[in-house]
């Protein structure tokens, strides 16, 4: 059992080892066995492991195993070992599955790039980092999954990095996340200096004792933590680098920037719900983000033009669902809308992916359309993954979930109705802007020429996907209807159940207008991109709308406020003080000391005289001292 | 007390030599002034050794006299070789040797 | 005596260099190379033989050697290592090795006298990281001086004169001052015991009166600070390491640097343990100034080994910090950045000087897309960048954790600061990388991929950086007996 | 006159013998080679008549002189000095085909003078031994009287000498007008006896002090020091540095002991004054200085200055750093003064900076041995001038006289400046080679190198090993005691 554990993130590793040290001596076709076979691997172990868990769960509620002792200095231990429990369990299965779906997509999708190894060697990496995040069992050893997962997106957003764009993209992403880091070593800082830990277990045994519910302090902490998943899971107000991450391969985008890198502080906040739990303040805080976020970048897909923008925006709000999932309570919730989002928006992306490079590298939706006939599968999975987005009501894996955000939202003792409007309004806005991309895609009429069609390793992940996205929701029934709650069964053993505020209203009436909501939101995409498009013409010339649109287009200018606010001031200063001001200090030492150099030798003029009068003042010299004493 | 008085004289003596070797730009000049100082020294011994009784500050007195003989013979033949190499007397005219510093300075960037 | 032996055969290796210098023979290199190498196996040995022993018996000497030098003076050539002489001898050796073999191609001209200088200067390194009798200390101290500013004034770039005298005199004004405390301290001593002795242990009791002891301990200090280096004294180093070539680049950045970190810990604490407690506030400001200041010059320069060498300011600012920390857990992320800065950052020294083989240009702007060229050597770029941004997995990481972790125990605001540094490092680290090997491609020439020779060193350095990510324990064990001594932290 | 008080002075009576030996030689028409080698001789026989007679030391001849370890040790470092000047000074003269006979005459003269400044306990010794010293110096200094402005340099010189001269005689006047004595030991106990110092007497001791200031080149009588370094022939100039100054400072290190001056405050005031003034104008002066024979006269100002700091606790340690420092400084500047000598071709001195560029790649011995001598001027280890340094130190800091302390350590940094300057020229690239005609004699030559790599060895060894010359100097002190 032990060394399977270790097995699942050391086979990646292998994976990276091997690619990137003699990657570019091997041939591409094993380049991709190794790529992608290490990771089928590592997920028939994941899931070998989960069954066995649900077998047999093991008493102590994890499996853990520690590989060797990593720093021991004075009171501070922490060890190189994994535990995996319930929720890493899930986050495993989705990582290993999904992440092996996508690197077989990929080893078709890239096989016409020169760096084809050092690819699939990043991708490995990745998952090998992401495994060790949700398989940590102290904080140091997840911050190290943290930041390595922030590495190999770094490394992949700027994988074509002879484009600067992308590579100024890449930056920006590893800087702002690299933000949220710092807060959150800084919150591993103050919570060792509390609890003198920073073991996952210990800390859920310690935290309850130690600190009191709302205090100060625990606040801190809870807050410096959920900083660190905002930069990660790009919540406003740190979410400005994932649109522009979408310079990354399609799988990249599929794997890190929708799947799971972007979850990762879904599962930081998951994980640590005991400390976010003590504190109340935190909890609406990550709530009225999570909101926030689901608004703002809803706000922004509906005007997106660039496919992955639109996906990268719907991304960054669905993870608002989950945060809002998280912030009042309803953690399973949370945790299942990741799991269902998992796997239509990794389908989602695949399937643009296709398109573009079926359409010779075209971003543009207005430059596409009529794929429906063209590449038909293409077109029923990408419907697939888009009716889950847009959570259809009971035949897509995204209803499941999205509706129980949205009721928690309302009637978790940490929900209240504004909530719960807002996370409306944005299921009304997500089944706006996903019809508007179907419509605007698939229908009308082909406006630029189909290049070949996506092969056999590229189609069969996304069939699974749809599959997937379409049923995956069947195993977590909203509880008035039939009684499957697999999932939250699962998670529970980890997780706290939601705590519902009383009175419950009817929960029926509720899912009814949510449907309403999506339903109209389908209905005016239909309106304004089919039935008739001259309002939109009309909204063109009243400059209010443009200048709505280009606030969105623009996902609400948060970047010109960055550039003013950080980046420029940072530019300035450092470039007025390129030649160091403190070296004047000692230039102007030396050129003193020149110029007493020049009055000195004033003296040694070469005539007798002068060295006479030197005598003289000598001797006046020093008699004047003789009587001053 | 008449000790004092002459070794006042001999401290105004001291210092009539003192600006003569100041004022003057020849250098024989200046070499008689530096032997009215010398003898002025003398001439302090001389009344040290009166105020004392004792014979040694005569005795210091020949020395300085064999002293500035001596000095004042090599004087003078730097002197002419001055002379003859110069064509002149004037010391203030001799200052070949003298700082000369050409601004070589390390750069400060 | 091995310890005398290590210093012998590196001085001996030297002259022996310089004699042959008239036949401007390869053997010479094998000669340097050997000598290094001997002595690399000789500590090995040492650390074999008493590495677990020390665990057992808390930070001990391992190795003694004591005789009478300068008797009248109370002046005795007294050496002895414990574990953290061992680490840094260590770093020392391995980094030497590596200094040797990279100038292996650089250096052509008069080969002889310029490995005559290196070992040399290793030779001083190691007197100074064992030395016990104060004297000595100063001795080697300034017997490291000349060979180095000799490495740059002889075989530097462009600039090299000013940068050598710079270096000099900054590195000199702080050893004088260091000599007139280690004087005082002498006297005071001798007052006290009747005995005049310089040595480093019978010194260790003295009682010395506030009044003073500020100042005899701002005498050490200054030394230290200058060469650690600690803003606003950090004036030499920019110019030394751009102009120093590449194995003088590798060892002041290395090692020199380390001297001073280790002054501090081995002299200033230890001796006037109270009065360092009373300035530790100042001092850990000056590191935490000193973490932004350097980061924000490295952000801003065009000069590539300029640009490394005030990251080399920033990271020295958390050792300053971590030192005044007073906590085990800081001191040991000291230790271990003292070692992993020597590694990372010496490593990118070692990288510019092979960029600057093939582009003869140290200008980031002439740069760019060099990955396509060489993606080899891009990709030990991107692992040491990546260490001095702090990524975890690798060494750097565990020493900045380490003391922020211990730090914030002593003062949270200072750390918050200290933590921004983090965010810097990213900022500059991947400015470099995105200069240098990201981009369009942008070189002159059909540029080729590092060679057998250079692969051995960024191999070695990749993988002793690594290692030290993840198995840091092993250094934390040879070093922690001395630092959990009380003379070094707070309880 | 005992015969022990005669075996006392007899390494002085071979001294003074050897002018007069050479004197005749002279007259016997015997050629340089002849005239150099008995003058070697000659000096080797004085040191040997020193070691002979130790036994019966100390001896006080009444009422000038007293020959005791103190007057020993000057006295055999000033006679090791001329032992090297001479032998550098063979070639020097031969390659500029003047007649340097009477050279010796002059330069063993001087040499009595020096060696009775060591020994002298009284102001008429003191007085004849200064002027002997001096009078001969006039005529070394223009002694290649058509060279590169040495009679101008002569001139100065003299003008100056016989002017402080005066100062000094009435100074002496002065307190011997006070105490109504000349002698050292009777002044002192006058003093004594009137208990607190009179104006009368500090004022003589002022006046006193321009003479000694003058030979020292202590500021602000220093001035004469770089135009008489640069017209001087360059062995002349080695004497100046070495000889006379170590003589002087001998005499007045002896006579402020005897009066125990150092008790007293308004004295030592006035020393560590000049001794700073001293430290940072010859520092200041030299920094850009590009003639290197004025450098060093420069530098020879800032080392007096250490000097006097050394010189301030007036105690044992005070004593032993004074005459370890000038003992190492000595070595120090002959081994540059060699180096010059040695390659100064033949119509002037090697003394521009410019033609030591890149001399280490053309001429490495001549330029390690010149490393080495800037190096211990600059008190780095390794180097004799290191341990110099450090003593002094150790006196400042025992007499806690922080002040000039500090003034040394931050002079000293300045200093480094211009020596690294040389050095760095030293090492310079594309190297211009001096061309120099070889003289016939190789064996001096080859003497000469030896006497360098002997220095350069000195050098290294007393910055390794001090420990022996300071237990010599330690046991040499105590006979007086």
């Amino acid at each position: 059992m032990h060394q399977t554990l270790s097995l699942i993130p050391a086979l990646p590793l292998a994976g990276f080892l091997i690619l990137s040290l003699l990657g570019r001596r091997l041939p591409n076709r094993l380049v991709a066995l190794i790529g992608a076979g290490v990771i089928s691997a590592a997920a028939i172990i994941a899931i070998w492991l989960g069954i066995s868990f649900l077998q047999a769960p093991p008493d102590s509620g994890a499996y853990s195993v520690e590989l060797w002792r990593w720093m021991s200095v004075a009171n501070f231990n922490c060890s190189f070992s994994l535990h995996v429990d319930a929720l890493s369990l899930v986050f495993v299965f989705v990582i290993t599955f999904v992440g092996a779906l996508i690197h077989i997509y990929s080893a078709g999708f890239m096989k016409h790039d020169r760096d084809y190894a050092r690819f699939f060697a990043s991708m490995n990496l990745f998952v090998c980092a992401m495994l060790l995040l949700v398989m940590a069992d102290n904080l140091v050893l997840l911050y190290l999954g943290w930041e390595g997962v922030g590495l190999c997106s770094y490394l992949l957003i700027g994988f074509w990095y002879e484009t600067t764009a992308n590579v100024q993209a890449a930056n920006k992403a590893f800087y702002i996340t690299r933000v949220g880091d710092t807060a959150m070593a800084i919150g591993f800082f103050l919570l060792f200096r509390e609890l003198g830990t920073l073991d996952i277990p210990a800390i859920q045994k310690l935290a309850p004792e130690h600190f009191t519910s709302g205090s100060p302090i625990i606040t801190a902490i809870a807050l410096l933590l959920l900083a660190g998943g905002m930069g990660k899971s790009a919540q406003v107000p740190l979410q400005t680098w994932l649109p522009d991450a979408m310079a990354g391969p399609s799988p990249v985008s599929a794997l890190i920037h929708a799947a799971t890198m972007v979850t990762a502080g879904v599962y930081l906040v998951a994980r640590m719900h005991v400390l976010f739990q003590l504190s109340p303040l935190v909890m609406s805080i990550t709530a009225v983000i999570g909101a926030l976020t689901l608004f703002i970048a809803g706000c922004s897909a509906m005007v997106q033009t660039d496919i992955k923008r639109i996906l990268a925006y719907s991304t960054i709000s669905q993870v608002g669902y989950m945060f809002l999932a998280l912030g009042v309570g309803a953690w399973s919730a949370g945790v299942f809308h990741f799991f269902t989002h998992a796997f239509f928006k990794a389908l989602l992306f695949l399937a643009a992916g296709a398109v573009i490079e079926s359409l010779h590298h075209e971003h543009g939706i207005f430059k596409m359309g009529g794929l429906k006939n063209k590449m038909p599968l293409v077109f029923y999975t990408f419907l697939a993954g888009a009716a889950a987005l847009a959570a259809l009501p009971l035949i897509t894996a995204g209803f499941f979930s999205k509706d129980q955000v949205l009721w928690y939202a309302l009637s978790a003792n940490g929900g209240n109705p504004l909530l719960w409007i807002v996370a409306l309004l944005g299921a009304f806005i997500t089944a706006f802007y996903t019809t508007r991309l179907m419509l605007v895609v698939f229908w009308g009429t082909e406006k630029t020429h189909v290049g070949e069609l996506p092969g056999r390793l590229m189609t069969l992940p996304l069939v699974i996907l749809a599959i997937l996205s379409i049923c995956a929701g069947f195993i977590e029934w909203p509880h008035n209807m039939l009684h499957i709650t697999l999932f939250s069964d699962l998670v529970q053993k980890v997780l706290p159940p939601v705590v519902e505020a009383e009175p419950v209203p009817s929960e029926a009436l509720f899912q009814l207008i949510a449907v309403v909501a999506t339903f109209s939101g389908v209905f005016v995409g239909y309106l304004l991109y089919r039935k008739n498009t001259s309002i939109i013409e009309s909204w063109k010339q009243t400059p209010a709308m443009v200048w709505l649109r280009d606030f969105f287009y623009t996902g609400w200018k948060f970047d010109e406020l960055y550039n003013i606010l950080f980046v420029r001031p940072f530019v300035f200063i450092t470039q007025l003080n390129k030649q160091d001001v403190i070296d004047k200090i000692y230039a102007g030492i030396v050129s003193l000391f020149q110029r007493l150099n020049g009055i000195f030798s004033v003296s040694q003029d070469g005539s007798v005289r002068t060295y006479v009068i030197g005598v003289l003042i000598g001797i006046i010299f020093i008699l004047a001292l003789q009587l001053i004493l | 007390m008449a000790s004092y008085s002459v070794l006042a004289v001999a401290a105004i003596l001291f210092t009539l030599g003192l600006i003569g070797v100041l004022t003057r730009r020849n250098v024989i000049f200046i070499l008689i002034s530096v032997e009215v100082m010398l003898n002025a020294a003398g001439l302090a011994f001389v009344a040290a050794g009166a105020r004392w009784g004792q014979p040694d500050g005569q005795v210091m007195f020949l020395f300085i006299l064999a002293m500035a003989a001596s000095e004042v013979s090599v004087g003078l033949a730097l002197v002419m070789q001055v002379y003859h190499q110069h064509k002149t007397l004037d010391v203030t005219r001799l200052n070949v040797l003298k700082d000369d510093i050409d601004i070589q300075e390390i750069k400060v960037q | 005596m091995i310890l005398i032996w290590m210093i012998i055969i590196l001085l001996a290796g030297g002259i022996l260099c310089w004699l042959l210098s008239k036949s401007n023979s390869p053997a010479i290199k094998w000669i340097a190379l050997l000598a290094v190498l001997i002595d690399l196996v000789l500590l090995l040995n040492i650390w074999l033989q008493h590495g677990q022993g020390l665990t057992a018996n808390t930070g001990n000497w391992m190795i003694q050697y004591q005789s009478a030098w300068i008797p009248s003076f109370g002046i005795s050539f007294h050496v002895a290592m414990d574990g953290l002489s061992l680490i840094l001898v260590m770093l020392t050796f391995f980094l030497g090795t590596l200094a040797v073999l990279c100038s292996w191609k650089e250096i052509e001209k008069r080969a002889g006298f310029y490995y005559f200088n290196l070992l040399w200067t290793l030779a001083g390194i190691t007197g100074v990281f064992v030395a016990l009798d104060l004297f000595l200390f100063y001795f080697f101290w300034e017997v490291m001086l000349v060979p180095m500013y000799l490495l740059i004034l002889i075989w530097g770039d462009k600039n090299r004169r000013y940068a050598a005298y710079k270096f000099f005199i900054f590195t000199q004004a702080g050893g004088l001052l260091m000599l007139i405390s280690i004087l005082a301290l002498y006297f005071i001593h001798g007052a006290q015991s009747g005995t005049y002795t310089y040595d480093y242990l019978s010194l260790l009791g003295t009682r010395i009166d506030p009044s003073v002891a500020k100042w005899i301990m701002m005498g050490f200090m200054i030394a230290f600070v200058i060469k650690l280096p600690m803003v606003p004294f950090h004036n030499w180093l920019p110019d030394a390491h751009s102009e120093a070539p590449t194995a003088g680049s590798l060892i002041l950045a290395g090692l020199l640097l380390k001297t001073g970190a280790y002054g501090i810990i081995r002299f200033v604490l230890p001796l006037f343990q109270q009065y360092a407690a009373d300035i530790a506030w100042w001092a850990m400001l000056f590191g935490v100034i000193g973490v932004i200041y350097g980061a924000m010059m490295a952000f801003a320069q065009t000069d590539l080994k300029r640009l490394i060498a005030y990251t080399s300011v920033s990271h020295m600012g958390f050792v300053l910090t971590g030192i005044f920390a007073f906590r085990e857990i800081a001191m040991q992320g000291v230790i271990m950045q003292i070692i992993t800065h020597g590694i990372s950052t010496g490593a990118l020294f070692v990288l510019a000087g092979m960029i600057k083989e093939r582009l003869h240009t140290r200008d980031i702007s002439q740069m760019g897309g060099l990955w396509s060229y060489m993606p080899a050597m891009g990709g030990a770029a991107m692992l040491f960048t990546m260490a001095s941004l702090g990524l975890p997995a690798l060494g750097n990481f565990i020493a900045e954790f380490l003391i922020l972790l211990g730090t914030f125990q002593a003062n949270p605001t200072f750390t918050v600061l200290a933590s921004t540094g983090l965010v810097f490092s990213a900022l500059y680290s991947l400015r470099l990388m995105q200069k240098v090997f990201l981009g369009p491609p942008n070189a002159p020439h059909k540029v080729n991929d590092i060679s057998g020779r250079e692969f051995i060193i960024l191999a070695a350095l990749s993988i002793s950086i690594v290692l030290l990510g993840l198995f840091p324990q092993a250094v934390l064990d040879v070093a922690g007996k001395v630092i959990s001594n009380k003379l070094y932290v707070i309880r | 006159m005992t015969e022990q008080q005669l075996m006392a002075l007899l390494p002085f009576m071979v001294l003074a013998a050897a002018s007069i030996v050479i004197i005749l030689l002279i007259a016997f028409r015997q050629g340089h080679t002849v005239i150099q080698v008995t003058g070697f001789l000659l000096m080797c026989l004085v040191i040997f008549a020193m070691w002979y007679v130790r036994g019966v030391l100390p001896q006080t001849i009444a009422p000038l002189l007293i020959v005791d370890g103190f007057g020993a040790l000057f006295t055999g470092l000033i006679v090791f000095c001329v032992l090297v000047v001479g032998l550098f000074s063979y070639i020097y003269f031969e390659e500029r085909e003047e007649n340097p006979r009477e050279y010796y005459i002059l330069i063993f003269l001087s040499t009595l003078g020096a060696a009775i400044l060591t020994i002298s306990r009284h102001f008429m010794s003191f007085f004849i031994g200064l002027e002997l010293l001096s009078i001969s110096l006039y005529a070394l200094i223009a002694y290649l009287r058509t060279r590169n402005n040495a009679i101008e340099a002569g001139i100065k010189y003299l003008v100056l000498a016989a002017l402080t001269s005066a100062f000094l005689l009435f100074g002496m006047a002065l307190i011997y007008m006070e105490t109504g004595s000349m002698d050292f030991a009777v002044i002192a106990q006058r003093l004594n006896a009137a208990g607190k110092s009179s104006a009368l007497f500090l004022t003589g001791f002022g006046v006193m002090m321009v003479a000694v200031g003058f030979k020292l080149a202590l500021v602000p009588f220093h001035l004469w020091a770089a135009d008489v370094y640069q017209g001087a022939p360059s062995p002349v100039a080695s004497f100046i540095a070495t000889v006379s100054k170590v003589g002087v400072f001998a005499v007045f290190l002896r006579f402020c002991q005897e009066l125990h001056l150092q008790n007293n405050s308004a004295v030592m005031m006035l020393i560590s004054a000049v001794a700073i003034l001293s430290m940072i104008s010859g520092n200041i002066l030299a920094l850009r200085q590009q003639n290197l024979k004025r450098l060093l006269a420069y530098s020879s100002i800032a080392h007096f200055g250490y000097l006097l700091v050394a010189f301030l606790p007036g105690n044992n340690t005070g004593v032993e750093a004074a005459v370890f420092y000038l003992t190492a400084y000595a070595i120090t500047i002959l081994a540059a003064f060699g180096i010059i000598i040695l390659l100064s071709p033949g119509e002037k001195d090697a003394d521009s900076l410019s033609m030591y560029r890149g001399l280490f790649w053309d001429k490495p011995f001549m330029a390690i041995v010149l490393t080495v001598a800037l190096l211990s001027l600059a008190g780095i280890p390794l180097t004799a001038g290191f341990i110099g340094k450090f003593y002094v130190l150790t006196a400042g800091v025992e007499q806690r006289a922080w002040l000039p302390v500090i003034v040394l350590v931050i002079t000293s940094v300045i200093g480094l400046y211009y020596y690294l300057r040389i050095i760095s020229t030293i090492f310079a690239d594309s190297p211009v080679t001096i061309q120099k005609e070889r003289s016939l004699n190789q064996f001096f030559y080859t003497a000469s190198y030896a006497a360098l790599v002997v220095l350069t060895l000195l050098l290294f060894g007393i910055g390794v090993m001090p420990a022996v010359i300071i237990q010599g100097i330690k046991q040499f002190l105590v006979i007086d005691r």
